[in-house]
């Protein structure tokens, strides 16, 4: 495992938008013994459930989502041999087509970051205190949280 | 006292962040719950949504976890990030 | 599923490096329906079995390494709900922690962009007609294929 | 003729990347094989290799494969890319 100088921090909880290659390079530099990198990034569809959305809000727990996001990543290097991880996740207003998350992981062998970064996209998204309303053309809504997605976290402690 | 926060939905529905509550007035989740609905009888319903999650000093916690001045419970609806 | 326009080819097999963040822009651009984008990319490692690597050689079997990667990424569409695919794959003089190959795979849903992502590269290593020579302290060997890639590919058809 | 080439370790060993033979003298790929052979007896230990792969006109094949006249037949070793 090839561990992180304090200046980087693994995990950004951020308005502000990022650079996909930027994060991919940073998870890279000076990180020789790890030739594979699986990233994850999610963005803003134009729809849900049949409609057409216009934007999304994002409101999260601050602190709370730092520690949460902390212990699954903590779970994660002690279940497969990976190296960095970076997680960023956008907060407040986003338009359609925006950066919302961003999972980097590294590793010696690909299958580890493979699983790795999917376990941690998993785990954000049934525990990690966020809450995403939505802008439709029928209103703002709250979103659901939807059963497919507890179903995928527990399938993990199978 | 305790502090108590809500988020998201609830907190639109509650129409308040959150509030403070006499320390002496709960000794676990559930009564916070109870003592929030006396203070607003408004918020008694939504308080008492089953889906409702609750979080104490930042850590997941079930209605009968004790709590204590000083405290800060946050109440939110299940988590929809990512 | 969103298609590419004819300009954007699927397989690219090329000396050249390439840069990440320029590739997941392309699979996101005019790409609002699908949200997940999952990226894998793999670089050359400084150890390999113990040895200490300075740098390896890549040849290919040119018109059919094209085939069999538009073969794989034509059963994972078929597999999977996959929007768009992207695979880069060098050849030629690499030094250490230079970029050897990448996949992007953009989806509705992270499942299927995690799946098919790690199914054309563990089918990419098993069937695509590259070979690898290493360059480490005691002198230049051909690599030999891995039983566990084998069985991973494998492990698809369960 | 038939187009015979060869890749990676095999066209090291071999020192050749490629050559031709008549189409009369091979109707299979393991006759092929039995052609090179003769043309070139260095050549036999290395092209009866078991792990050796072939591919005709950039099919995977097996060694019974039929063959015929303007086909590019192709022999390496196990792949090993990405």
């Amino acid at each position: 495992m090839t561990s992180l100088n304090n200046k980087y921090p693994e995990i950004s909880i951020q308005t502000e938008d990022f650079d996909h290659g930027v994060e991919v390079n940073l998870l890279e530099n000076n990180n020789v013994e790890d030739g594979a990198v699986v990233t994850f990034s999610g963005r803003v569809r134009n729809n849900n459930l049949g409609l057409t959305v216009k934007g999304l809000f994002l409101e999260h727990y601050p602190d709370m989502t730092e520690k949460l996001l902390a212990e699954i990543i903590q779970t994660a290097k002690k279940r497969w041999d990976i190296g960095r991880v970076k997680i960023i996740h956008r907060i407040g207003q986003l338009a359609i087509g925006e950066q919302i998350v961003f999972v980097g992981v590294t590793s010696k062998h690909r299958q580890d970051a493979f699983a790795a970064n999917e376990f941690i996209m998993d785990f954000l998204k049934v525990s990690a205190p966020f809450w995403k309303k939505e802008l439709t053309e029928l209103g703002e809504t709250w979103l659901a949280a939807k059963a497919s997605d507890k179903e995928k976290a527990q399938a993990w402690s199978k | 006292m305790i502090k108590v926060i809500f988020f998201a939905a609830l907190r639109e529905q509650l129409g308040s962040a959150g509030t403070e509550i006499n320390a002496d007035s709960a000794t676990t989740v559930a009564e916070v719950k109870v003592a929030l609905g006396e203070k607003n009888n408004n918020w008694q319903h939504y308080l008492t949504n089953n889906s409702l999650l609750c979080a104490v000093n930042h850590q997941m916690v079930n209605s009968d976890f004790s709590v204590k001045a000083g405290d800060e419970v946050a109440f939110f609806p299940p988590v929809t990030g990512g």
